[in-house]
């Protein structure tokens, strides 16, 4: 059984599946309840900035934690909660707030079971906003997954659509290692099937969206919609079949997944939200030209944002994130 | 006190500039017209106009994400500002800021900031560049209560006091972090008192009221500027509006809000205090009234008529080059 | 103070093996027998011991780079921690930690922590752990004076107030951060002053005094076992060596560190007061140097003759994997 | 006039001499007097816990500032004195403590003037200590450059030698952006011929330090001594002579440098000391794939650290290190 849902509302729900099956699931996180602990009649709960956790607090009163906002101290407070024995779900408002709260990631949950000969395990999961589409300008459209999928020791997941949203969160709560779940912008109000129930999407696992034998279009989160739209437009205007696949997780990366479209393909154009330096767009087109090289019969392109910082302005914004045209652009200069 | 009539004038036209300026942006939000994420001063006007008042255009100020009334209180002109909010060509970022980073550096004004707290570590930084380049400036950071909570205030005051640097820091104490109020997260009454961690001088100022913060920052520089160090100094005050443009305020008592609103509002209580001490005539505020209306008008219109930044702009200024 | 003879003899026994283990590591090390970045814990025994003769070992610590007391305190076995400082596969944590990382679950010791302030947000949420499941542990963060002037300091110590979590907070303030002393980045005297910005409850101790250690502890930890919240504990030590093996010690002047080294001994002074008062004879205190002295040399010669870690330990721990 | 000097004696002059002549010119840190300002006739400075910048704090007493151990704040000040004025050195003591320090690059300094339309001007150089080599362990010894190279608006440079290191450290200083400059331990220790005076190497452009027709070697700080004795082994062993380029910068990537090798040998060995995701390598290996597809002749091998903390036991971290015998597997495997 499915209905549809809004993306939130899936991630809501995999909240609330994943505390409901396991008393050690915990969130914390700036405004997670919001209000929703104060006395009064006339007052109600936000349930987060942008509504997502909303009815969490009056499920689960104990286990949503509204924080100070202390990004440092709360993600940390998270990885040494799940080194003790809960499964905490750090909410990090905004992914551009990494600058803030990168030490208990970077050096602390990261490391700590390499660090400790395997002993320990850090059952964390951090839920978080990226990317650019609302003008929230330079210090809240961030794409910085290129950061946390680097880190050797976390894993990082990015669901394109409301479904996988709600598997890959329940996946990654109960994942024995810290997970960052990336929630995009420019999908957030979009809405779709879910499933009922408990399911979870496996950590790790690219999906195919569309078959196609002539180029191979790799996206994730966000640029899932735009990888189609462009498929759907090369197929009527230029009879080229695209193979679409959605990465979902970015680390792991589904290398086979990868080469196997490649191969069949023999070109491949790589669509990223992020900037263009140390990112998934490079580790792509990168493992291609090793490991794909025998099947590459056309340069590898990435489409990504500039080499710059999210501007505030619409107009400025609509071109900096990638669009099907510019992937329609790169798939007819490969051809 | 000491105030002339120009000064008080002055004082008045810059807490209704910010008035006038930001219900209008919540119109212009509501109705669809401009973007991002807004978040008004509404309501706490006293506090960024009574310490500026004490400021040039050399002094620094960094602000928050909460940011036009620190930027009007500064000198910014608001059809630049009009003109950035919709994110046009002309406006004082050229549209690229936005209201989470308006910003004006040839009014001393480092920037509106996204990350909450990130702007005390840098008006930190001015202070020390002040006390190196012996400059006799000051540097002012304007933060929120929920702000104190961050690493970075902890730093940078522990920093300043060690160094004597010229640093007033201001914490906008207006009873919430987003929806959160600040005494769920922070345990001590005063904010104040944070800054005897760091055998600093603080004090504590009725945010409401135009004259009080005026007053105490008076104190404050003068601290500041003889080279004792810095300062913290905590204003109580209040947000009229939600956290951002949008928010359904759900999460407070309507009747808490009404009380400020009806009886703390600042520029009530400035025409009030001025009336009453015979120091300006009310007609004169009418005045100034109808002055600030007009301007905004004026730059609605100029914004609205205003180019959009050309597409090349969107990798321009990314990197300071020799020469361009 | 409640400590029968076992329990005074075992607090000696951890502080001479802390001890003696530390001297070896640095002939270990000056030898070129040993490498990394070594930090000695010498001079600050009765921090660790009077701490931990209250935990058991379901109570969480964590550490610094100053790492090996704590450890030993905690109850974690040298034999283990030598091999693991030889860089050995019998090593307690592989040989992959050394020791900056050095660590054992087993014994509630989260680790020490190359990154200065870092196991003070750590504690919190073991903190937070144990009052969520209602397990009645504690959690205990050792830190250094230096790392109170990180901003995870003050975001945790708040979070823990506001909470009410069992966490004690355990500063060794040595007077210096590696070659600064600390009135030259602390303006305060008394770092526990620091807790009123919480309202949290701050006690002194000294810390080269097993004793009063012991004592303050017991008193923070009833505190925090109430329900009450957490305590900030300042103990007041000094680090007889340098900052790190190898630290020529030219910043700071001989006399004070002779001063501190010939009279405040903390196991001396253990000593003087157990024998004064007739708790324990000197030669149970002698019989356990000698045990000590052995259990240390066979420690270093099954380290050793311990195997390396095998190439394929390389990429092995990186992640949790299911069955493995 | 050149004469041997050591990489930290370099690095020491090359701040000596911006500090002479630019009075703007700051040097704050941790420890970077490290009890130089204390009185007693029998107190000495230690000049930074590796005494790289020991003595400056005698000629510069007021402009050379310990810190307290607070990285934010400390990074944040330098932000805010570069913007307002100063010329500040930022000594993030090991690039590690980016994980307490990221904020102020990420969002303030990289992101200043371009939300300013332009306006403001951030003269910021943080000199770091990078990468593995001294059994420093897993928070000690990591290779981030590629997150400072990823973050537009920031540059990051990265020497190879002593003479490199003085230039660059020029450059960097005065360059009018934020510049990230590394100090790899790989070469700490190393010395060699440094010009006296006053002199920059230019930010941006890479250099050939050996010229071959057979294939290319890329590698950068620490991993150039690495391709160099792998080049001499394949000359002498295999006939194969490399061309190898040491990048010195990171960002901005000297695309042309690398192009131009790579259509002369049609062959490329990328050698990074970081983790090989979001990585420099990448970078290097998509921009092959891109922009010199046609000139290539083999797959693009990445030789870099594996996908993991460093290990604190020397026979673990050496077989972490990238080594000549793993670049000339690489090379060997592409012929
Ligand atoms: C580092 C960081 N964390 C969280 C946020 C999200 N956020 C924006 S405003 C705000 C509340 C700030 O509260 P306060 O400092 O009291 O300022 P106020 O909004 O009340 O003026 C939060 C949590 C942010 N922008 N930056
Ligand atoms: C985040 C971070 N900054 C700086 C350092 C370098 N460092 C290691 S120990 C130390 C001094 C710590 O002083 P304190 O906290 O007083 O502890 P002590 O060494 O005196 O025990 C410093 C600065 C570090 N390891 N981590
Ligand atoms: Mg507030
Ligand atoms: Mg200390």
């Amino acid at each position: 059984m499915s209905r549809k849902l809004g993306f939130g509302a899936a991630i809501n729900e995999a909240i609330q599946i994943a505390m409901q099956t396991d008393p050690t699931v915990i969130l914390m996180g700036e405004d997670v309840a919001g209000g929703g602990k104060r006395e009064g009649d006339d007052i109600d709960e936000m349930g987060g900035v942008l509504g997502t956790t909303r009815g969490l607090v009056k499920s689960f009163p104990d286990r949503v934690l509204d924080t100070p906002i202390s990004e440092m101290g709360l993600m940390g407070t998270g990885v040494g909660a799940a080194a003790t024995g809960l499964r905490p779900i750090v909410e990090l408002m905004f992914m551009d707030f990494l600058g803030t709260s990168l030490d208990p990631l970077l050096n602390q949950a990261a490391k700590l079971r390499y660090m400790l000969g395997g002993k320990a395990r850090i059952p964390l999961t951090v839920r978080t906003v990226s990317g650019a589409g609302m003008q929230a300008a330079a210090q809240h459209s961030q794409s910085l997954y290129w950061i946390t999928a680097g880190i050797p020791g976390l894993k990082t997941v990015i669901p394109s659509n409301p479904a996988d949203a709600k598997g890959l969160l329940l996946a990654a709560i109960r994942d024995d290692n810290p997970v960052v779940f990336c929630e995009p912008k420019l999908i957030l109000r979009t809405s779709g099937e879910v499933p009922e129930g408990d399911y979870e999407v496996p950590i790790g696992k690219a999906q195919r969206i569309r078959e196609g034998h002539d180029v191979s279009l790799i996206g994730f989160g966000g640029t899932v919609p735009v990888c189609q739209k462009a498929a759907d437009k090369l197929a009527r205007e230029d009879g080229i079949e695209c193979d679409v696949i959605d990465l979902r997780s970015l680390q792991p990366l589904d290398e086979e997944a990868i080469l196997g479209s490649l191969e069949k393909t023999g070109r491949l154009v790589v669509v990223d939200e992020s900037t263009p330096r140390s990112s998934v767009a490079s580790d792509v087109a990168a493992l291609c030209v090793d490991q794909g090289f025998d099947f590459l019969e056309a340069p590898v392109k990435r489409v990504t944002a500039p080499h710059a910082p999210v501007p505030f302005s619409r107009t400025l914004e609509q071109t900096y994130i990638p669009s099907a045209e510019r992937v329609i652009a790169a798939v007819r200069e490969q051809a | 006190m000491n105030l002339d009539r120009t000064q008080l004038l002055e004082a008045y036209r810059r807490m209704r500039r910010i008035r006038s300026f930001e219900e209008r942006l919540s119109d212009l939000v509501t109705a669809g017209k401009m973007g991002g994420f807004m978040h008004l001063y509404l309501g706490e006007e006293a506090v960024a106009v009574g310490v500026c008042s004490h400021l040039s255009d050399q002094d620094i100020v960094t602000s928050t994400h909460r940011g036009h009334g620190h930027c009007i209180a500064k000198g910014v002109g608001i059809a630049e500002m009009m003109a950035e909010l919709f994110g046009r060509a002309t406006g004082i970022c050229k549209g690229k800021g936005g209201s989470m980073h308006i910003a004006d550096l040839d009014k001393g004004m480092l920037g509106a900031n996204g990350i909450v707290g990130a702007g005390i570590p840098l008006a930190t930084g001015a202070g020390l560049s002040a006390q190196l380049r012996g400059s006799g400036e000051v540097a002012v950071a304007f933060f929120g209560d929920g702000a104190t909570n961050q690493g970075a205030f902890h730093e940078s005051l522990n920093m300043a006091a060690n160094w004597k640097l010229p640093v007033l820091y201001v914490v906008e104490n207006n009873g919430f972090g987003e929806f959160t109020p600040t005494e769920f997260v922070i345990p001590v009454k005063d904010i104040a008192v944070r800054a005897d961690s760091y055998a600093m001088k603080s004090l504590i100022a009725d945010g409401m009221d135009f004259f009080d913060v005026f007053e105490k920052t008076g104190e404050a520089l003068d601290h500041c500027r003889s080279g004792q160090g810095p300062v913290l100094l905590e204003c109580k005050t209040y947000r009229f509006g939600g956290h951002f443009v949008g928010d359904p305020l759900v999460y407070r008592s309507k009747e808490e809000a009404e009380d400020w609103i009806q009886n703390r509002d600042p520029l009530d209580g400035f025409e009030q205090q001025c009336v009453e001490a015979s120091l300006v005539d009310a007609s004169d505020l009418r005045q100034i009234d109808l002055e600030v209306k007009e301007e905004l008008d004026a730059a609605v219109e100029a914004a609205e008529a205003a180019p959009m930044p050309d597409p090349s702009e969107l990798t321009a200024d990314v990197y300071f080059e020799e020469g361009a």
